[in-house]
């Protein structure tokens, strides 16, 4: 808790974002990393907050808890920022949490893993916007009951994104009568995983559940074709985009994933709270770079909103910000979904703020 | 039956890959004595090239020749501009300077195509064939045809040749090879060239099965050395030996163990290997201590 | 008096090639011992052995009553045998002075701990070590050089240096194998001194050399070895008078003599 | 006292070293550069281990970063999961790693160079997936979390300038330690088998003991390491401890040169500076986007081993040893002359 | 052709800090055998080497067949086959006995052809049958004497006009010592091959040598016809250590 009251006077506000710009974990940072620096030019442009600018400083942690300590510790010192937002990685997160409850600055992460906010009474100064992998996996265990399924096979990257998948995979199967009938795993730049899919398609799951981001994911869907599987593929939010698509081709055809309404905007009614919010971050996103935000520049962009929201609401110092976002996010309406933070809950996110999508004809497509 | 034939399969398509890879590190090693962990850099160039030119909309086999042409030239380059400065380096210091040029190497790469994967056209269709109830892409017959053609190539030219003495002259006493008018300069950047069309030709093969990414050089580095060390420094028929057995070992492990252990299992494999065999499994006793 | 060095029946063989065949010889301590033989007659082959750097295919070698071949070769120095290499090896990084206390290192104790902490036992031992490696730079005569890294001396200096790191073992015997190899008449003239000195200090030597000067100045005793078998054993006059030695290594008597004039 | 022909450690650099560690946090100020420092710390003491296995004992290791792994995860899962006082855990991060080096050194005797590499490196790829599979003990790929500080009298030390005193203190002693053996009967011994290990071995030196006490006393080190990086950071995961690791290590010693402890310690510090630079020029020039930066930073890696082929500290000292070597050259010139007329 | 076929003018070099060559000039006739004699650390091997383009001079200059050949590298030379035995051998020591003396010939393999070749090797193999007798061996496990003649029938693959020999009878047996230079002497009576070679046997070299030069801390301290030098007070005092009376 040092000097937040230098803070105040300052003609800007600092606001610290550290996200996995490069190394692994980029392909869910690069996203998280563009949409932050489009808002804030956007913020800026607009005049600022009630005159004053933000100023956001970014900071990449190579996808490594090294990196994003050193980055957390400058932010907090030699920065002085009001609040951080990031890191892409679980790992990278945990890390900087310790930090953060340390110096009590708010941290709002955007990492898969729950453990970044549970539990909540030693994650006092954390929050997180992702769909924890809770929800993911929930929608995906209503699509199964509704589909009649409950035998299911789970193939997941070995790597954290994939582990925290497994985890909640495993914590919910009971409540939803599910049985995991067997488990595997394989790396993230695997060339193969047929050893795999042979011993899934000769158990008798009735659906395959695979936990990664590409291309993994695509080399599966591509190799259980070669195998002439017919299972059900069911993928995660981590694949939810056109580039899944185009890598596995025809493979890919069928393949259905919980998802972020930010997949599609088009397809979400025009009466969905959350249509305005989307489209225009959408719109904004792929004008800037011309690749899609994904879910991850969802999180990016929440992430950021709700750090400004707090400074709007003239919360401007650290202790204020924390509590405006556990008290008084209410109902707020971001681009991954509508969150309600609260001394219980510090994700703030429910299941319902994920869609089903499957690929028709080489499109995502809102399903039901 | 029918499943362990399959991972039998798969295990042989992932160890072709690694193999064609490793291939690559025996060109440089048997001249310069040198680890080039650059290599997985080519594999992966071979690939990204070969996609953007196919964007291009060049013809394919048009893509496919010019790719080979880019990476040698990449590979020659390398060794002028940077390997061949680094006078009285140890072999040490040099696999630390092929560190390095692999971080440029794909720090470029992930400047000029991104950081997502992306697809290459197989060489022709992608039915796949079955084999005793497994089922095998054309394109990985393609792998394995290319790393036999390969090896039997590189075997011939090294045990054989005079060009190969040659190689290995410079390797065991680059100042007795001058005397013999052998530049161990020019072998060496042949020596580059070379392993970086190897690798180039590597890359080709398998984007097709693998989606290449800037970094897909890394992975590939690493069990391409693994499966060098693992069929014995220097021997072009032991890289292959070497990858093969990596490739099925890991397919067993997973399929009649874990697959998250698959790793832990190949790379113990490994290690028991080299306890049994200090000097892998087709090394020369005296050649592996390289500069060491 | 007891033999000093006992080699029964050994025979050594390299895949096809057979090295040394069924060789049996002894001496006793105090003797210098020359060997000698055409190249590839297996000299060597046979120290490598008594130094353990491989063992005998088969026969045995005992030294001071007890057996040697089969053991590790860092076991053969603390019984008391040093040697000098053909081909030379040096520590090149090391300075003269340091590798000669290399050779002290059997006479030594202190372990990696009390390194570490620097325990005033090291310290003591430290200090003694220094002064013993001086005075054999001393007895070759290598003390103006001794701050030079080895890597840097003429061959001449080398031979030394590798003497007195040998003699620095405090052995009972010394295996020199071609310790004049390069050297020119002078510097042979004087290694020969040395050689008598050292046997002074009470060491027996066994000498693989193919300088006659040399061989026949210092031995008190000559074992010929030829294709890997001995031909001959006696004193330097016998020998040099041995039919099968002049026709197999020496040459006729006169040509000998213009050679090494 | 001053030995002619013998090196001999130099208070006076540990002396000059020390003082530079002691002010250096108020030469860098900011939070940022500390932090960085304080990892170089924990760097240093892995790599002088390495440097003393590379330079001195002639063997290569590709697992260093397995060691620290389990030394992290030791004292991690002792205090965290078992409620042990660090300062006891400290033990076993250390212990442990020493008991794996000794068995793992037993078998691998036979094995040299590269191929020696290779098995330490699949040792580590193994432990690796071990860290991430056995999630009841290590919770997996996800990372531990939850670590509780170091405390001695009180004081809790916490990221920041204590914490940089505290890893540079154990630091400062694991050089000294080091130096002291170098320059002993065992060191002379471990570099003679670096120059020719026959010779040493007819010399009396039992080399293939030396190499593996060398060995364990490297693992041993990079385990408190790795205590000291578990404790300095709340939580940890298998990615800190993979290859990528070990490769910084022994980029570390060879850019700072084997031959010496310092060159490790000044590998450390070399590539740590590096890399802020590097960061430094992203952030004051704004073409320098965070990917160009892995780009300079490959660049000037290669650019160190082309001017520095032998390494940092072996290229100071060159200009010094010249000085030296001529010297000599005028007394053995003097020699050779002796020795023509004698006779 | 007569004349000289190899002319070093004001040669100097030095290993970084130590000056190994200052100012030396000497020169081989063409069809002569020329000894260069000197203690140990004298510089002649670094003479050697600076002929042959292992190091280059610091400064003076190198002339072969009129050509300068001062900055020209090994490799090159080799084509003009100037030849160089090197101290210690220097063979190829992992592999065969039979590759060393096939890449002996690998400047002019291709032009010579692979039957000419083989005959050249059996040639040698005449001159020392031990190598017929270990052809597959490793060369590095060859004896000490084995490896010298190795190292001398490689040079002779390279089919030189001027061969330098950088003690060629280290480690060798008197009577092959005597053999060997017997055959250098055929190499330049029977092949015409010039031939400057390094000896540390001074008489014995001196014996087949036309001239001679003395080297003393990287110069010529004294170069004149063998006969006299053999004879020579001051040569007898320094290698032969006979004191003048
Ligand atoms: N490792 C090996 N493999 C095969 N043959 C070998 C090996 N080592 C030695 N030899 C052979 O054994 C024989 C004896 O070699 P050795 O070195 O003992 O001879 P030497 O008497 O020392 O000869 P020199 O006087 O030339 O040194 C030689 O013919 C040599 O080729
Ligand atoms: N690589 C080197 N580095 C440093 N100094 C060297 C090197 N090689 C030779 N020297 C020095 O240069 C001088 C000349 O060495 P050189 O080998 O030419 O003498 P030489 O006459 O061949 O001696 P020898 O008869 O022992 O072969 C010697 O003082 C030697 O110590
Ligand atoms: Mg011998
Ligand atoms: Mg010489």
């Amino acid at each position: 808790a040092c000097n937040e009251e230098a803070q105040g006077d300052s003609d800007v506000y600092k606001i610290g974002a550290i996200y996995s710009k490069t190394g692994p974990g980029s392909p869910l940072g690069e996203p998280e990393w563009n949409a932050t620096k489009l808002l804030e030019k956007k913020i800026n442009d607009e005049g600022g907050i009630d005159g004053k600018k933000v100023e956001i400083i970014l900071a990449d942690d190579e996808s490594t808890p090294e990196k994003a300590m050193e980055e957390m510790n400058s932010m907090i010192h030699d920065e002085d920022v009001l609040a951080v937002v990031g890191s892409t990685t679980t790992g990278a997160s945990l890390a900087m949490k310790g930090i953060a409850m340390d110096n009590e600055v708010p941290l709002i992460s955007a990492g898969a893993a729950v453990s970044i906010v549970s539990p909540v009474e030693e994650s006092k100064w954390v929050f997180k916007t992702p769909h924890s992998d809770a929800h993911a996996v929930e929608r995906i265990y209503m699509h199964l009951q509704n589909e009649g399924m409950n035998k299911i096979a789970v193939l997941a990257d070995s790597n954290a994104f994939g582990a925290s998948g497994v985890e909640q995979l495993e914590a919910l199967a009971g409540d939803y009568g599910m049985e995991i009938v067997i488990k595997e795993s394989y790396n993230t730049d695997d060339p193969d995983m047929k050893t795999q899919l042979t011993k899934i398609d000769s158990s008798d799951a009735q659906a395959m559940v695979v936990w990664g981001t590409n291309p993994g994911p695509a080399i599966i869907a591509k190799n259980s074709k070669e195998l002439g599987m017919d299972i059900p593929y069911i993928g995660s939010h981590g694949i939810a985009k056109q580039s899944f698509i185009d890598l596995a081709g025809d493979a890919a055809e069928g393949v259905t994933i919980p998802t972020g309404k930010l997949l599609f905007p088009t397809q979400i009614p025009e009466d969905d709270e959350q249509y305005d919010v989307i489209s225009s971050f959408y719109d904004e996103y792929t004008a800037e770079y011309d690749s899609e935000p994904t879910n991850f520049g969802s999180y990016g962009y929440d992430n950021l909103m709700l750090v400004v929201e707090a400074l709007k609401s003239g919360a401007t110092d650290r202790e204020a910000i924390r509590d405006y976002l556990e008290n008084d996010v209410d109902g707020y309406v971001g681009a991954t979904g509508i969150f309600s933070f609260s001394d219980k809950d510090h994700n703030g996110l429910e299941a319902d703020s994920m869609v089903l999508a499957e690929v028709k004809d080489g499109k995502w497509m809102l399903k039901e | 039956m029918g499943d362990s034939m399959q991972f039998l399969i798969s295990g042989l398509t992932i160890g072709s890959i690694y193999a064609i890879v490793a291939l690559g590190f025996v060109t440089i090693y048997s001249v310069t004595k040198v680890i080039n962990l650059a290599q997985g850099e080519f594999v992966m160039l071979g690939g990204m090239t070969m996609y953007s030119l196919l964007n291009l909309g060049l013809p394919y086999l048009f893509a496919f020749l010019s790719t080979i042409a880019i990476v040698v030239v990449i590979g020659w380059l390398l060794e002028l501009t940077i390997v061949r400065k680094a006078k009285g380096a140890d072999a040490l210091s040099l696999i630390i300077l092929t560190i390095g040029a692999a971080i440029f190497i794909r720090g470029i790469a992930s400047m000029v195509w991104g950081k997502d994967s992306v697809k290459v056209a197989s060489f022709a269709s992608d039915e796949p064939v079955s084999v005793m109830g497994a089922s095998i892409t054309p394109q990985s017959i393609w792998v394995m045809v290319f790393m036999l053609i390969i090896v039997a190539g590189l075997f011939l030219m090294i045990e054989k040749t005079m060009l190969g003495k040659a190689f290995r002259a410079c390797s065991v006493n680059p100042m007795a090879a001058k005397l013999m008018a052998i530049s161990p300069k020019k072998m060496s950047s042949f020596s580059f060239a070379l392993s970086a069309g190897l690798g180039a030709l590597a890359g080709l093969v398998i984007a097709p099965i693998i989606f290449p990414a800037y970094d897909m050089g890394v992975m590939l580095g690493i069990k391409g050395f693994s499966a060098t060390i693992l069929g014995g420094l220097g021997s072009a028929p032991g890289a292959v030996l070497g990858g093969l057995l990596l490739g099925v070992i890991e397919s067993l492990g997973a399929g009649f163990i874990s697959s998250g252990m698959k790793d832990a299992i190949a790379f113990g494999f490994v290690l028991m290997i080299l306890l049994i065999r200090p000097y892998g499994l087709l090394g020369e006793k005296n050649v592996g201590k390289g500069g060491l | 008096m007891p033999n000093l060095l006992e080699v029964k029946q050994v025979t050594k063989k390299f895949g096809g090639v057979v090295a040394n065949k069924d060789i049996t010889f002894s001496f006793e301590e105090g003797n210098v011992v020359g060997l000698i033989g055409p190249n590839g007659a297996g000299k060597s082959t046979l120290f490598n052995m008594v130094s353990s750097i491989f063992p005998p295919t088969e026969g045995e070698i005992w030294f001071d009553g007890k057996r040697i071949d089969r053991l590790p070769s860092y076991k053969i120095a603390p019984l008391g045998i040093a040697r000098t290499f053909q081909n030379l090896q040096v520590f090149k990084r090391m300075t003269v002075l340091e590798n000669v206390m290399v050779g002290l290192h059997t006479n030594s104790k202190s372990g990696i701990l009390s390194a570490a902490f620097k325990l005033p036992g090291a310290k003591k031992e430290e200090q003694k070590m220094y002064e013993q490696a001086w005075e054999e730079l001393k007895f070759v005569g290598l003390e103006d050089v001794a701050d030079v890294e080895a890597g840097n001396l003429p061959l001449g200096k080398l031979r030394l240096l590798e003497l007195a790191r040998a003699l620095a073992t405090r052995p009972k015997l010394l295996l020199l194998d071609e310790i004049a190899a390069g050297l020119n008449h002078n510097e042979t003239a004087a290694m020969s001194d040395l050689i008598l000195q050292v046997r002074k200090r009470g060491v027996s030597i066994f000498v693989v050399e193919h300088d006659m000067d040399l061989v026949m100045r210092v031995s008190d005793q000559i074992v010929v070895l030829d294709q890997g078998e001995k031909i001959a054993q006696g004193t330097p006059k016998e020998v040099q008078n041995d039919r099968r030695v002049i026709e197999a290594y020496l040459g006729t008597e006169e040509e000998e003599e213009e050679v090494s004039l | 006292m001053k030995r002619i022909g013998m090196q001999q450690m130099s208070w006076k650099g540990v002396a000059a070293f020390t003082v530079l560690i002691i002010i250096l946090p108020f030469l860098l100020s900011t939070s940022l550069m500390i932090t960085k420092a304080t990892f170089a710390g924990i760097y240093t003491i892995v790599a002088v281990g390495l440097g003393l296995l590379m330079g001195f004992a002639g063997q290569i290791s590709l697992g260093q970063a397995a060691f620290y792994g389990v030394g992290a995860y030791a004292t991690a899962i002792l205090t965290a999961t078992y409620g042990l006082s660090p300062w006891v855990s400290l033990i076993i991060a250390i212990v442990v790693p020493g008991l794996i080096a000794y068995v793992l050194g037993h078998t691998m005797a036979r094995l040299h160079g590269y191929y020696l590499a290779m098995a330490t490196l699949a040792f580590g790829i193994v432990i690796h997936v071990l860290l991430v599979e056995w999630k009841g003990l290590t919770n997996g790929a996800s990372g531990f979390y939850g670590i509780p500080k170091i405390e001695l009298f009180g004081f809790t030390f916490r990221q920041g300038i204590g914490y940089y005193y505290l890893v540079w203190a154990i630091a400062l002693v694991i050089i000294i330690l080091s130096l002291n053996i170098i320059h002993s009967r065992v060191g002379r011994a471990l570099r003679s088998i670096h120059d020719s290990e026959v010779a040493s071995s007819s010399m009396g030196v039992d080399t293939g003991r030396y190499k593996m006490q060398v060995f364990i006393i490297s693992a041993m080190f990079a385990g408190v390491a790795g205590w000291l990086f578990a404790h300095m950071s709340y939580s940890i995961s298998p990615g800190s401890f993979g290859l990528d690791g070990s490769i910084l290590f022994l980029t570390m010693v060879v850019l700072g040169g084997a031959t010496t402890v310092w060159g490790a310690v000044f590998g450390a510090l070399l590539i740590t500076a590096i890399s802020s630079f590097v960061q430094t020029l992203g952030s004051q020039i704004s073409f320098i986007t965070s990917d160009f930066e892995h780009v300079l930073y490959g660049l000037i890696l290669m650019l160190v081993v082309i001017f520095l082929p032998q390494g940092l500290i072996p290229a100071i000292s060159g200009k010094l040893k010249q000085v030296f070597h001529s010297s000599a050259k005028k007394k053995s010139n003097v020699s050779t002359v002796k020795g023509d007329q004698s006779a | 052709m007569s004349g000289k076929i190899l002319q070093v003018e004001g040669v100097s070099f030095s290993y970084g800090p130590i000056q190994a060559l200052d100012d030396v000039n000497l020169h081989v006739d063409q069809g002569e055998i020329v000894a260069l004699l000197g203690a140990n650390g004298a510089g002649k091997t670094t003479m050697l080497n600076n002929i042959a383009g292992l190091l280059q001079p610091s400064s003076g200059k190198i002339s072969y067949r009129d050509k300068d050949i001062t900055s020209w590298e090994a490799e090159k030379i080799v084509h003009d086959r100037l030849i160089l035995v090197p101290e210690h051998r220097q063979v190829f020591s992992t592999m065969s006995v039979l590759d060393n003396l096939l890449l002996g010939s690998y400047h002019h393999y291709k032009k010579t052809g692979k039957k000419e070749v083989n005959k050249e090797i059996d040639k040698v193999f005449n001159l020392f049958p031990i190598l017929e007798e270990r052809k597959e061996q490793l060369a590095g496990t060859l004896s000490g004497g084995q490896q010298q003649m190795l190292a001398i029938a490689r040079a002779i693959m390279a089919k030189p006009d001027l061969l330098l020999l950088d003690e060629p009878s280290l480690g060798l047996a008197p009577l092959i010592v005597k053999e060997v230079l017997d055959y250098v002497q055929q190499l330049r009576d029977a092949f015409g091959v010039t031939i400057l070679l390094i000896e540390q046997n001074v008489s014995a070299s001196l014996k087949i040598a036309d001239r001679g030069y003395v080297m003393s801390h990287g110069t010529i301290v004294q170069e004149g016809r063998a006969k006299d030098l053999l004879h020579n007070p001051e040569v007898k005092e320094i290698f032969l250590g006979h004191t003048v009376s």
